[in-house]
């Protein structure tokens, strides 16, 4: 195993749950605010004033949920990964249990995009399901996030949880790549997909701004449901340092 | 103090492991043909379930030659270290100064020796009891030589992790499958392309480039996963 | 005075928030046996696991040689035989096939000690059954016979006589007076009473120890 | 001396006993998911090894479900008895005055709730990625509702005769598959008449008769297993 | 004279060509304790799981209360308690279920004593804690807790010190002794030195019996 590389002091203190409590105790309000409102403007404007899509009509609306949850949950994997493998060179604690974290909101994530775009799917291509590229390793993400999710959860040990997890998700992260290729070769050797999931439509402007918006309003709000889930890991850990003590007397 | 850890060579401690998994294997060799029955039954299952007509199976043999030489590795994986956990083999092999990362390879191409080649021989049976097409064989063949030791390489992760839990086999397939899939596509993509005559050069050799880097860094997964659940 | 050949410094380990141990230190000379003590449940396997490098779950230090154990896992491995509440014995190998492996994975043994070491246990006989047709004792004294062969300095040995019967626990006890008279060093748990007297310490886990 | 035998009544020995397995597993309920993400898999799998195309899944899909739910019981199968020879629960149950035959049908009822139950409710899910037409829906959910708990039952008999030896996870395979073949060619049998429009009052009248039959038969052979395994 | 309990006529046995016994014969009163005695590998959990009913690889007659086994099984098994190398209990339930659960199959047993049990045995404060997290020793007390509860009047017990602490050891004595008394029976097999005199019987098995 890697010793210790020198690191820079702040990500030390990261590692400290205390001082990691403490700052997102802080960054908390903000995040909330700016994520409640992001997604109140990015919905309002998206559902009710984005102009109607010349061909699939209204159904088209639920881009608006479904690309920002496509998007998240990959990224959630990445942070997820990285946060093992953190936890794994680096011993530290924070990162252990943000990985744990994760596991169960990317698979939220993964769970609606597939949702959205199964409903989508109905309207649009006329059946829920098709074996394509994109919709392939997304399905394939959520069975990871699934085994991540199942084997932190089987194993008693909360550190060593931690750490099959992080190996797991770094197995995992050596294959998202090999995953998405083979899958996308796979695909276009065998069906000719009528739809483009990967083609961006080219959309107007009062189109896209609401999704970004929303994508941004997505991102914002997982870091608030990511840093809650942190904090109640961290004290749940944490319960019999001094600090904690003195938090839950001070209530 | 440690210069007799020098004298045993690596490579022969990597024999000599092979050989005692090789010589348990033998053991219970009744074992052995399990994975081989099984393997020809999801063959069998598959026409009676499916349907027996002939061109039909042409067109899905390479698939389920596939599908069910993956399931017959998945459904072998789970005992690859449980014996050695339970008995405490596993403690004395971690314990060991040898690279556990070696003994844990040396594990991996015994178990391969004994079900993935195994299956690999016995793949033109059953792609001639599901009639697959000719000029489709010899790239069953070389696609399974190449895809089942990745196979059991990626299911000992999934093994090293789950082994110090009651009931892992089922864990393991949850964990594992996902991984399976590149594999799957590229093996039954080299045996369609054959069968259509096209090359199959090129699936043939990222099948070798995932092994050969599956060789190089599952064993340090797997070790890392073995120490991780004997410290549970 | 010379640097002992382990040091355990401040140690800690909680199991489902029932702390075992804390605060305890204690280093280990050559030539000594360490009897660890204390009624079940105290945390005894615990702490020989956490020795041996097997768990990971505490805090605190250990030396070995006078380094931190970190950075001399490979030359401690080397030089400790661990004996746990699993024999490490396949059930389907041989006696001999069993030992024969454990001396290929682990340098510090005399390999042509494995026949010598069998008969000593007492299955002289029963060399070319499989495990699985031998008694619980017998399945003990095949790993116990790692004794006879291994040439490690330091045994830790975790209740070695269970199921074994009165004679093979005096000839054990024997070996492990003769082990540290050699200067080797033993750590043991054991609830029997223990006929070595030289050069035994003994330390106490938990709070109430039968006397 | 027997007469407190009398009072607890065998029901009430019934009841006990599959909810205690039910408990076992409720404690370990990330296990439950597991031979569901394997059906699901399976059923992932196939597309992903033989063809996409929504017209060839819709002809396959009812023997695809109905392979992969045969598997995945096929996978939980061995667990069934194996912590309960390993930790000598078994040698206690059979060591009581209680007839062995009840108790082992509390245990293959707590079985069927936690594995084949799930997998008949998780069915229609398959059913859709895998292009089922409508009209076979109910008859697939129909059909693994009397088929699944024949399986759970005869996998038992191969999981009783297994359970003594080392490794049994691939043995029972080979011992119980045949035996799975009438059910699935009746279970898919019915899906098919389904998708066609034909009745299916016939085949899951079968299928009801089997299950009849191995609820009274099954459970005195599995008995007669466990002696057998623990008297080895 | 009244008809012993159980009585064992003329049995044989061997294993892998090994004859462990043969024409082994005893007899079982009420009240008495047989103790079966023998080094390593002589047979004695052998003998124990013939005598249950585990086993069946054996020649010889068995009855129970002067009747052949075979018509009296169903009565036998209710009035036996059978402790075994193996302690027959669940990892994942806690000592109170596994307790309760075997209160339920065995008839002759009183379900209101499992708590108390649990508290005699040393395993208060344990009551919810998955036996997977209890020690060596603690695990078998958990089974050992039967013996607190069960009104069977046979306890056929195997190595039932092992990993138990010193003082434990003193009270399940104790127990055996006061079962004895009430006019319980008992054959049990131990590598201790039993400290029970009264109504102790002694039964040798295999040549050379250390002493
Ligand atoms: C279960 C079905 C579906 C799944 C699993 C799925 C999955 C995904 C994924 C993974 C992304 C990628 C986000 C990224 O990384 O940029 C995505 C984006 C997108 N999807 Fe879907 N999708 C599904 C159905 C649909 C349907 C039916 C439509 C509409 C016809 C659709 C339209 C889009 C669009 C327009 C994007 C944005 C593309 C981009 O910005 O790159 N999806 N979807
Ligand atoms: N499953 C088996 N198959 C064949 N032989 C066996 C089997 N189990 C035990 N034996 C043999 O039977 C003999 C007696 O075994 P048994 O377990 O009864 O001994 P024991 O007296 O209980 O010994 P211990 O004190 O070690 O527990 C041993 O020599 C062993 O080799
Ligand atoms: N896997 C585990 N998870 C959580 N707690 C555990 C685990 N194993 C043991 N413990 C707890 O740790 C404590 C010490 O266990 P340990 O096995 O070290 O005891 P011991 O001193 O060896 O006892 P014995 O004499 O019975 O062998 C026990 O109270 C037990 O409840
Ligand atoms: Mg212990
Ligand atoms: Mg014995």
């Amino acid at each position: 195993m890697a010793k210790s590389w020198k690191m820079p002091k702040w990500f030390y203190q990261l590692g400290s749950p205390r001082w990691c409590y403490e700052i997102t105790g802080k960054l908390l309000p903000g995040f909330a605010i700016v994520a409640a409102l992001l997604l109140v403007v990015g919905a309002v404007w998206g559902l009710a004033f984005a102009p109607e899509d010349y061909q699939q009509g209204n159904s088209f609306r639920i881009i608006y949920v479904h690309v920002p949850s496509a998007v998240l949950a990959q990224s959630c994997y990445m942070l997820m990964a990285v946060a093992g493998a953190i936890s794994l060179i680096w011993k530290m604690k924070v990162a252990d249990m943000v990985a744990k974290s994760c596991a169960p909101l990317g698979a939220t994530l993964a769970v609606l995009a597939l949702a959205t775009g199964a409903i989508w799917g109905k309207p649009t291509w006329g059946t829920w399901w098709v074996w394509d590229a994109r919709l392939t390793s997304m399905l394939i993400l959520l069975f990871l996030f699934i085994g991540v999710y199942s084997l932190h959860h089987a194993i008693d040990n909360e550190i060593n949880a931690g750490k099959a997890g992080a190996v797991l998700s770094l197995v995992g992260v050596v294959n998202i790549p090999i995953i998405k290729y083979s899958v996308e070769w796979w695909n276009t050797l065998h069906q000719t997909s009528t739809f483009k999931v990967t083609e961006k439509p080219a959309m107007p402007a009062d189109m896209w701004i609401p999704l970004l918006i929303m994508v941004i309003g997505f991102y914002c709000f997982f870091a608030v449901s990511l840093m809650l889930r942190t904090r109640a890991e961290i004290l749940e850990r944490e319960k019999r340092s001094g600090w904690v003590r003195d938090l839950v007397e001070a209530r | 103090m440690s210069e007799p850890s020098v004298d045993i060579s690596l490579t022969r401690v990597f024999w000599i492991t092979l050989r005692r998994d090789l010589l348990l294997a033998y053991r219970r060799r009744n074992d052995l043909i399990s994975p081989l029955m099984f393997f020809l039954m999801v063959a069998t299952l598959f026409p009676l379930g499916v349907s027996p007509e002939p061109e039909f199976l042409s067109q899905v043999a390479a698939g389920v030659v596939w599908v069910a030489a993956l399931l017959a590795t998945l459904l072998s994986m789970d005992s690859l270290f449980r014996s050695d956990f339970d008995d405490g083999s596993l403690e004395q092999m971690l314990l060991s100064p040898q690279p556990l990362a070696l003994l844990v390879l040396a594990k991996v191409v015994a178990h391969w020796t004994v079900s993935g080649l195994p299956l690999t021989i016995l793949a033109p049976l059953l792609g001639v009891m599901l009639y697959l097409p000719g000029e489709g064989m010899s790239a069953l063949i070389f696609s399974l030589l190449l895809g089942t030791p990745t196979l059991s390489l990626i299911g000992a992760i999934g093994a090293a992790l789950t082994v110090g839990l009651r009931k892992g086999g089922v864990l393991i397939t949850l964990l594992v499958l996902p991984l399976y899939i590149p594999v799957l596509i590229f093996g039954t993509g080299a045996v369609q392309a054959a069968s259509t005559g096209l090359p199959i050069g090129g699936y043939l050799a990222i099948l070798g480039a995932i092994l050969a880097l599956g060789v190089v860094l599952t064993p340090l997964a797997v070790a890392a996963g073995l120490r991780i659940s004997v410290s549970n | 005075m010379s640097t002992p050949l382990l040091e355990a410094n401040n140690l800690f380990c909680e199991r489902d928030e029932r702390v075992l141990f804390e605060q305890l230190s204690f280093t280990l000379n050559a030539g000594e046996i360490l009897q660890v003590e204390g009624p079940n449940g105290s945390g005894k396997t615990t702490l020989l696991r956490i020795l041996a490098g097997l768990s990971t779950a505490f805090e605190g230090e250990l030396s070995w040689k006078g380094e931190p154990m970190s950075d001399v896992r490979d030359d401690f491995r080397a030089s400790m035989l661990y004996f746990g509440h699993l024999p490490g014995v396949k059930a389907t190998l041989t006696a001999e096939e069993n030992l024969r492996w454990y001396c290929a994975v682990h340098p510090l043994t005399r390999i042509e000690g494995v026949h010598e070491a069998l008969a000593k246990v007492g299955l002289r006989g029963y060399e070319d059954v499989p495990c699985h047709s031998l008694s619980a004792g017998q399945n003990r004294r095949v790993s116990l016979a790692r004794l006879y062969f291994s040439e490690a300095p330091l045994w830790v040995l975790d209740e070695p006589f269970t199921a074994i019967d009165k004679r093979g626990v005096a000839e054990k006890e024997a070996l492990i007076a003769a082990h540290a008279a050699k200067g080797g060093s033993v750590i043991l748990t054991t609830h029997h009473e223990l006929a070595i007297r030289d050069n035994v310490r003994q330390l106490a886990l938990g709070g109430e120890i039968p006397r």
